[in-house]
């Protein structure tokens, strides 16, 4: 069996959710890493959108930020950036967002706001950007996060956006009518929204996880789904695609003055 | 009235003055990195800024006091972290207070769009179940005459001067836009004045594509040729994001003092003839 | 779902049904001929046809009686006069009443615009003293939630299908669209189902420009390779708009006979291979 | 001096109306003569706009249609229909909208739609196309129109698009700011709107047209100005290059099979 880090676990885990037919809205950071191992391994044909306009790229490194040249290079079409949230997002033609997030609480709602007061913050994170209208345009939503105790709380200090809200059909109210956060895939496990509820329920532990690891880095009270799997592990072919793309993504940020 | 050739100099002591609403675009892409430079060095104040991105050319502008107010959907340093200027502004006041109003990237590029087409309010289907209605007045909500369905208003962005970096211009002044073109159209379109710096100015378009992204001479206020005037962002063609850069900037601006040093002698010393050696250093 | 290549006898019967509601677009350019005469050969009833500037493809569809109700803002022979079976329908109700709904072409943009970006509805400075509200429901004024200015309101399209046609197609079934290019996209976009004919089908786009008005294939149903398949429109790059035939239609449609004459002749007789012969003879 | 029709007349005078910078929005027929006369005359910088999206076109034949290919060819962009009348009309980019009319009021309200009753027209036309936004959204609008008692009528039947409506301040009260018809030239004279009333009164007769000419083929009561001008011939290179543009476009329409 191959070594692996927790995050090489997580990234892993979430690239297997993506469908060769999927057409996702990829968030900077890890859901960016994720989707493009899912594209590089078992999903060939899955087309990338990024904010910046990119419809069905194929970057060979990962961009820093979501608007980098191999983005547009290797797209099918490059549109202005109105047009991606009008008629593309809004219109309602992706199938799944992929977002990360500061805090996140048991219902997949999202800050990426503010930590404490919005008007006299303790800390000012950088924003929504395109996360709230992801959120609910987009089929369905996978959220991916390293686990702890201050990223997982019981009340995110500031909605910026929608996940199942209150629970049950609370976000059904706003209108919404996207499944909303289907998947959460963390460094420690899989969690699932309860069907009727909306909480999220641990449905696979990662190898070598115990339940009592999740718990103590989760500040709401963990559920587990009556039947747990565990996640299968990284295989060989995925592990060396994923540190392939790292290094050349760490090569390429690196070369320039 | 057609588009002037002007210095960069010029063209922001004409267009651009104290208590000016500014929106200098760019998605990653074209930002107009020299002309923030220059509005820095003329001291320029009280500017409101817009932009969806606010990175490190506003973070600069933030830092060395130029503005009042940002209007922004995202501020950060895209796959580095914080920008520290704008966030001690917000969290400690420094240089000095500065007023925020904050949407999604959705709400603002539907409020560039009716500004570049003339309406008073963008309506779109936006921030349902997110709680920045609460703290943002400038965001409301009407109804569908027809479906009744609840869709989300935002006024329209309407700058007294856009800024944007291009590729080219020809010698009537038409410019053309290529790669991730971002809302620097729209935000052109949406402004009473705009300085479009440019990589070049070539003799003519004929080699354009009929569908490609442009704007006529008439549409555009003032034209500067700045070569590497977008670095450390990049203009697709010429030369790459200076990534590196990027992340050395998260170092220099974390700390008042060093940040004020590198404003000085990039800034306050610098000018736009500078920015040629950076376009040529990250050619690759 | 990714697009299908199709027969256009194929990607008609599979998309179309009596009763749906259609909008085959083309701005003068690029308007799907073949594509209407398969909907005339197939004897599909009772469509809603949509049409900024139904022009003599409508013509044909409605003198053929495939059609129930016309959504439309301005319904001529360019340059020539009237469309005589269009005005026949509404006047005389042969070959049967034809119900109208009439907008202006500002109104329908939007409305096709409204319809690609997944909103009910399309919000635009329209109609300001214009009588149309009065005679058409679908028309009505709402109030910007914060200036208060009156903007009119029409609610968006959305077709069952749309049919038009397109220069290129790649063998991934990506789509090019070059020269004026109307509301296509648009229309596609706002569409349950698409029909895109082609000029031809090319192993890749690796030459296309950045930033080229295009559909990807998992945004498009059916694909159809026809040459010719605009004529006596045009497709920008191929054959040129048959000006004359235009002029000649005005003659053929005035009268019943001679109109029926033609469609059995040319319609019912004919097939989408009968293009590529006026393609040639158009190219000059 | 030059012999002339009176159609010509009346083009190469709505050519005149044309500034070198101006932006023009050109309606199909007599107005697209009129403004590529202007363009080959005067005013070789004017800006010609036509509906299908052409900026900055530069045909050397007039169009048939609104898209014929030249249009494109020689255009310095082309952008879709929808942007063309978001970005570009309802975005006040344009100084000049240049229409024609079946039927016309003296307060320039313009009728394209119907003779008749809408719902039982005695004649159907082809409707508004552009016309009713172009009419709002334009700095300011020329009328171009043969003049006949059968067009220039007291009452239109149905307004497609406004002019000054009622007359006075009429106009301002739909919320539309800009200036409207501010001048109808036919093929008997030059009207412009009183600057109080906004009515059409006479300020320039072309030579050999009698004021009797114009009141037989108004169908409304005929306002003189105090001081009328005689329109100044057509001079030969006007002439010239209005019937070389007719003839090569007479050439390019019948070319084809």
């Amino acid at each position: 069996m191959v070594d692996y880090t927790p995050t090489e676990m997580m990234t892993v885990s979430a690239s297997r959710a993506l469908k060769n037919d999927d057409v996702c809205f990829v968030g900077i950071g890890m859901p960016s890493a994720a989707c493009n191992l899912a594209r590089l391994t078992h999903a060939p044909e899955l087309t990338l959108i990024y904010e910046s306009g990119t419809i069905g790229t194929k970057p060979d490194v990962l961009p820093l930020s979501i608007g980098d040249g191999e983005l547009c290079e290797t797209a099918v079409n490059t549109v202005p950036v109105p047009e991606m949230f009008r008629y593309w997002l809004q219109g309602g033609k992706i199938s799944v967002g992929f977002l990360g997030a500061a805090q996140l609480d048991k219902y997949g709602n999202i800050n990426t706001t503010v930590i404490g007061d919005y008007d006299n913050p303790k800390v000012r994170l950088p924003g929504g950007g395109g996360a709230p209208e992801i959120a609910t345009s987009c089929g369905e939503v996978f959220l991916v996060m390293k686990q702890t105790k201050r990223g997982f709380v019981e009340k995110i200090d500031f909605i910026t956006s929608l996940g199942h809200g209150t629970g049950g059909n609370d976000r059904a109210s706003y209108g919404v009518d996207t499944k909303g956060p289907s998947r959460l895939i963390t460094d420690l496990c899989i969690m699932e929204p309860h069907p009727v509820g909306k909480q999220f329920i641990v449905t696979s532990i990662h190898p070598g996880v115990t339940r009592e690891d999740i718990i103590a880095n989760t500040g709401w009270t963990v559920e587990f789904a009556d039947e747990i799997a565990q996640t299968p592990v990284p295989d060989a072919n995925e592990l060396q695609i994923l540190r392939d793309l790292h290094a050349r993504t760490a090569k390429a940020h690196e070369g320039q003055q | 009235m057609v588009a002037r050739f002007m210095s960069l100099k010029d063209a922001v002591s004409s267009c651009i003055k104290d208590g000016d609403t500014v929106s200098m675009e760019g998605f990653t892409h074209l930002i107009p990195h020299a002309a923030g430079h220059e509005v820095i060095r003329q001291g320029i104040k009280d500017l409101t800024l817009i932009r969806m991105t606010p990175d490190m050319i506003y973070d600069q502008l933030i830092g060395a006091g130029c503005a009042k107010k940002l209007v922004f959907s995202w501020g950060g340093n895209p796959g580095v972290g914080s920008l520290h200027r704008l966030r001690e502004a917000i969290q400690d006041g420094w240089p000095h207070k500065l007023e925020i109003e904050e949407h999604s990237h959705a709400a603002m590029a539907n409020a560039y769009d009716a500004g570049a087409a003339g309406l008073p309010c963008a309506v779109f289907k936006g921030y349902r179940g997110a709680e920045l209605p609460r703290v943002n007045k400038n965001i409301k909500f009407i109804e569908c005459p027809f479906t009744g369905e609840r869709l989300a208003a935002v006024p329209a962005i309407r700058p007294d001067v856009t800024v944007v970096h291009a590729q080219k211009a020809n010698k009537k002044g038409d410019v053309l836009f290529e790669g991730i073109v971002g809302v620097q159209k729209e935000a052109v379109l949406a402004a009473k004045k705009s300085i479009i710096t440019v990589e070049e100015i070539v003799d003519n378009f004929d080699d354009v594509p009929y569908n490609a992204v442009m704007l006529p001479n008439w549409a555009v206020t003032a034209i500067v040729e700045v070569p590497g005037g977008a670095h450390p962002s990049y203009a697709q063609g010429y030369y790459k994001r200076d990534n590196a850069f990027y992340k050395a900037w998260d170092t220099i601006a974390k700390d008042r003092d060093s940040f004020s040093a590198w404003i000085n002698e990039h800034v306050m010393n610098g000018g736009p003839e500078d920015f040629a050696a950076k376009r040529d250093a990250n050619k690759g």
